[in-house]
């Protein structure tokens, strides 16, 4: 069985607006996926519905075997999947941090020791110091409040974690410390991770899997290299692979893959082609293969 | 934490210090007019919870009169004077000619509060024994029971109640609609001053 | 979310935009909410504000409003009423000067239940018309609305920003309640005490995201050269573009003087004549047949 | 004359402990495109603000020296007259929205400084039109896309044809289709319109090509002031402040380090493909 089954799932809103036009989509435990996509393509109602917080106009959608649409299956469902919102404010409803972080196993009848030892370790993951718990989650800083929410979805232990725009507004040492903390749940224990986001060289950088809708539709579904390395289609999401993989394609090289990703990979592909193409030049030698610059910042084994 | 270096020294959030430059500007009125906005949107929701009409037994819509005049003064004043107006139509608790009745009732309901706390120096984020007596007996019996009165005056001028069921109705109306003052405006003021005082919005004196 | 182009989201609902509503302007909408909800003021007879309200019903329908959205009253029209009987049974007033009816084991006063009845046909005929308004107007509506009536640009900024939050406020209630959910709060699962408790739940995020809101609008009005004042730093009187822009047509004047001039009409007939008193109702009158009363 | 001008400027936001903004002298001549970089709370947008005057005048704390606007001190105009001379669009597009169609919201500025009727209606159009919002007119502001939204903002602040334009990271909240939209418009004011353009942002390969000169923010200071190509040219100073220039800066600028690479570093995908081409060991075509 899959974590996540969708089955010729649509949602319309209450003026009639078809938001998703029948998707059929599957996830596994253990993967990790980003939902891109243009304004207005449909990739938050979608990721509302996978949890559950909005519920199908028809189709289905099922979590761990539990159908989203059976009423009374909230608590079952947040166990299973947990829904970061883009906002921090309109999720933070405590006067406290630690309280915040409690708030979701309280709802969930959990009692203290216990407690106290989810809020500590959702906190600890979430990269949120202890010496916060009394402060008020208004006064923090926004790319404090999102960890925040994020350890307070964290602390219901769900399965997979869907999280709406994680780095929007954020510089690159936030974005690269909040991905860099998913990639260590997804990695080091076992959550499935599903994030939405413009932001392609994040995508590129953390995603495993790269699902573009168009129009409520899903019109791309495969591995990052694979959905990147097919500009065309993906011009019809309005979407751009990142500037190093546009180089590798627009030059043409035989000698650099077309799905380069990163910075380094072009760098070591456009060495290796000059040093190939002149081994007479001393220049290119000296400093052509140096393995050790074939690591990216933040980017996952291969 | 900053919100707790005033306690035990209640009143002293009024005080405007020296150098402190204080006077009315543009947040003002934006924040008047949200506040217009989300006592439009409780004044509605908690009209139609308890779907009860004209008879403002048990309405939310005072707490947010009281404590937005105590927060934003006279802008909190205005704001609790005028939402009522849409939030009565929308919610089909009150036709446009007797929520502009009401009106009188709607400036006491916020007025009393605000002239409590500045008058007697209580602090709104109710950290002693004396903040919740002041809030308790001015902003939630004292104001209820004027507003009451007005209101079933009115009430019985539009032929809504009979006059004999006026001294019942003043008092049903006043402990009733005492109980979701004092929850309601409790809670707002406890959890929600925190985050206003430290705001610009936040008037010291009457208007700024 | 790219809304459809055939709905109109009103304050109340959602309308389409053929409504034939929309070929008004929106001073003659406000002239519609103003005599529908002033008139009953001046009205007795029962069956004449049950005729009016017969008439909003009709401009309900006509005007496409999806009447599932009215069944939020529904209780509202119930508990009301009883509220008005119970209270005139139980306090009808000095009983030596009224009319004692008995029925079905019951001992009622006559008159105050007579006015207990016409008071709450008033009030219906009145609530109605307010809704039927914020049934088909947008926010946008009453502001050009409240501008082309000359009210001071201060006055109607005002309005439409405190009628645009309530907008965002219930957008932001809705998120609010879905992040609720997402960390296992089950609505139907809840206490009493622990729904009182919800409510803080609601209002801290909707004050901090309201307190952030405030700062950033004032911001940006600073930055678009808006002055408390309202008045251009040349001095002078700013512009009004839109309020010049939206036309009055004939259909607007006739329709709108036709309304003011039937409502000022029944004012005065109210005042002089007793044409829209009780006493003139043959619904009444046949009741009072019917109960044996003089 | 210098357009914009800052000498010894310390703020320090009220509730704060620390200046937001430490000692800034930074002169921007007029017609300059200005791109500020720098990582999150480095005070970049305390910086534009300080210019735009929202500091002090809108928010509170404590201003020490003197931020000069074509030569008169900021906090002395008057709003509705610094408004013709500053324009400035803020992050995101929906908290600066105030009236309720689009039209409204692009005349709210022009209504503000009280020009005639007639002059409003051009501006109107003529600000519609560069931003491509013409169809949008009659729809509430808060009822479209991101990037129309954001497209709208820059609409409502270009019709009062500012001599000055702030774009405080005018492309942080939109989808990529919106950005590049956004980009260009920026590129039309440059060119056609001969506007001081100052722009805050993180997607630095964006606005990268367009920049005079790029003002590198660290830490409440203005650490760097100098053209693009030379500011990108010191990689490990800018990752080690978590910066990242355009990965094609990146990409030539490694392989400058490594001696295969002499030309001026590149800053678009166009002169990323013609670097490449100047390669006498690489492209083989």
């Amino acid at each position: 069985m899959s974590l996540l089954e969708v089955n010729d799932l649509t949602f319309q809103y209450e003026d009639g607006t078809s938001a998703l036009r029948g998707i059929d989509f599957t996830v596994e435990e253990g993967e990790f996926i980003a939902l891109i996509g243009q304004n207005g393509s449909g990739k938050t109602t979608f990721a509302k519905s996978l949890a559950g917080l909005l519920r199908p106009t028809t189709g289905r959608v099922v979590v761990d075997g539990i159908d989203t649409a059976r009423k009374g299956v909230i608590k079952e469902l947040v166990r299973r999947i947990g829904y970061v919102f883009q906002n921090p404010d309109h999720q933070l409803f405590n006067n406290n941090v630690y309280d915040e972080i409690a708030y979701g196993p309280t709802n969930l009848g959990i009692d203290d020791p216990e407690r106290d030892e989810i809020v500590r370790e959702a906190a600890a993951a979430a990269g949120v110091r202890e010496a916060l718990f009394t402060e008020h989650p208004f006064f923090l800083t926004k790319g404090l409040r999102q960890r925040i929410a994020i350890a307070s979805t964290l602390a219901m232990r769900p399965k997979a974690i869907i999280v709406d725009e994680p780095t929007t507004g954020q510089d690159y040492r936030q974005s690269a410390e909040i991905m860099t903390f998913l990639t260590r749940l997804w990695r080091d224990e076992g959550h499935t991770i599903i994030i939405v986001t413009h932001e392609m060289p994040i995508v590129a950088a953390y995603a495993q899997r790269v699902v573009a809708l168009c129009e409520g539709r899903i019109l791309l579904d495969g591995t990052t290299r694979d959905v990147f390395a097919r500009p065309d289609e993906l011009r019809r999401t309005f979407v751009k692979p990142p500037q190093v993989t546009r180089l590798a394609q627009a030059w043409g090289d035989p000698g650099i893959a077309s799905d380069v990703i990163t910075v380094e990979e072009l760098v070591d592909g456009a060495v290796s082609s000059i040093v190939g193409r002149s081994s007479a030049s001393p220049a290119g030698i000296s400093g052509g293969t140096d393995p050790a610059s074939a690591r990216g910042p933040g980017r996952k084994g291969q | 934490m900053a919100t707790n270096s005033a306690a035990g020294s209640s009143g002293r959030i009024w005080v405007v210090e020296e150098g402190e430059r204080r006077s009315p500007g543009i947040i003002h009125v934006v924040m008047m007019a949200l506040f217009i906005g989300i006592g439009i949107v409780v004044g509605t929701l908690g009209s139609l919870a308890i779907p009860i009409g004209f008879v403002s037994a048990f309405w939310p819509g005072q707490a947010v009169q009281a404590v937005g005049s105590i927060w934003f003064g006279a802008w909190g004043v205005i704001a609790g004077m005028f939402f009522p107006f849409i939030s009565n139509a929308m919610s089909g608790s009150a036709p446009i000619p007797v929520s502009a009745a009401y009106l009188p009732a709607n400036f006491i309901q916020g007025f009393l509060a605000v002239a409590a706390f500045k008058l007697l120096k209580g602090d709104p984020r109710l950290l002693t024994a004396r903040d919740w007596t002041i809030w308790v007996v001015f902003g939630v019996l004292v104001a209820n029971f004027v507003g009451a009165f007005w209101g079933t005056y009115v009430l019985s001028w539009f032929g809504l109640i009979t006059d004999q069921a006026r001294i019942p109705a003043l008092l049903g109306w006043t402990f009733g609609n005492s109980i979701p003052s004092l929850i309601f405006g409790s809670i707002l003021l406890k959890y929600v001053t925190p985050m206003v005082i430290r705001s610009k919005a936040f008037v010291k004196g009457w208007w700024a | 979310m790219a809304r459809s182009e055939f709905a109109k989201k009103t304050l109340l609902g959602i309308v389409p935009a053929d409504s034939p509503f929309y070929a008004f302007h929106p001073v003659t909408r406000l002239a519609f909410l103003f005599v529908l909800s002033v008139t009953p003021m001046f009205i007795d007879r029962p069956e004449i504000n049950l005729a009016i309200i017969a008439m909003t019903f009709g401009l309900f329908w006509w005007g496409r409003v999806r009447m599932s959205d009215l069944k939020k009253y529904r209780l509202l029209l119930v508990t009301v009423a009883l509220f008005m009987f119970i209270v005139a049974y139980l306090a009808p007033g000095d009983k030596a000067q009224l009319t004692p009816v008995r029925l079905v084991g019951l001992t009622l006063y006559w008159e105050p239940m007579r006015w207990a009845f016409v008071s709450y046909v008033r009030l219906m005929a009145m609530l109605f018309g307010a809704i039927l308004y914020f049934s088909t107007n947008r926010e946008r509506d009453v502001l050009v609305g409240l501008r082309t009536l000359r009210l001071p640009f201060q006055v109607s900024y005002v309005a439409g920003l405190s009628l645009r939050s309530a907008g965002m406020f219930m957008e932001d209630f809705a998120t609010i309640r879905e992040a609720e959910q997402a960390r296992a709060l089950d609505l139907d699962a809840l206490s009493l005490r622990e729904k009182v408790k919800l409510y803080t739940m609601y209002t801290v995020p909707l004050f901090a995201v309201a307190l952030r809101r405030a700062d950033e609008i004032s911001a940006a009005l600073y930055a678009r050269g808006y002055t408390l004042s309202g008045r251009p730093g040349t001095g002078g009187k700013r512009t009004d573009y839109l309020r010049d822009k939206s036309v009055l047509r004939v259909r607007d004047w006739v329709v709108s003087f036709g309304l003011l001039g039937t409502f000022v009409v029944i004012a005065i007939v109210s005042r002089t004549t007793g044409v829209f008193s009780i006493q003139a109702s043959p619904l009444i009158g046949f009741v009072e047949q019917l109960l044996g009363i003089g | 004359m210098n357009a914009i001008e800052l000498s010894g400027v310390t703020w320090r936001y009220e509730h704060a402990k620390e200046p937001a903004l430490v000692d800034v002298d930074l002169a921007i001549p007029e017609g300059e495109f200005v791109l500020v970089i720098g990582p999150n709370e480095a005070g970049k947008t305390t910086l534009v603000s300080a210019i735009k005057g929202l500091i002090p005048n809108s928010i509170t704390g404590v201003l020490k020296g003197d931020v000069l606007v074509f030569g008169e001190r900021v906090e002395s105009i008057k709003p509705p007259v610094l408004a013709k001379q500053i324009g400035f669009v803020f992050a995101d597009p929906e908290s600066q929205f105030t009236a309720l169609t689009v039209e409204e919201e692009i005349v709210f500025g022009l209504e503000n400084v009280g020009w005639p009727r007639e002059t409003i209606g051009k501006r109107v159009e003529w600000a519609a039109r560069i931003t491509g919002v013409e169809d949008l007119l009659d729809k509430p502001p808060y009822d479209i896309s991101g990037g129309q939204k954001q497209r709208v903002a820059i609409a409502s602040v270009i019709a009062m044809q500012p001599r000055i334009l702030i774009l405080d990271e005018p492309t942080a909240m939109i989808d990529p289709l919106g950005k590049d939209l956004v980009v260009r418009i920026c590129a039309e004011l440059k060119n056609d319109h001969d506007m001081t353009i100052v722009v805050v942002e993180h997607n630095i390969e964006a606005f990268a090509p367009l920049a005079d000169k790029v003002v590198m923010v660290n830490e409440g200071r203005v650490e760097r002031v100098a053209p693009p190509r030379e500011i990108f040219r010191d990689l490990d100073y800018l990752l080690a402040r978590d910066v990242h220039p355009p990965q094609v800066s990146q990409v030539f600028g490694r392989l400058r380090e490594r001696g295969l690479y002499r030309g001026e570093l590149p800053l678009s995908d166009e002169e990323g493909f013609a670097s490449w081409r100047t390669l006498p060991e690489g492209a083989a075509r």
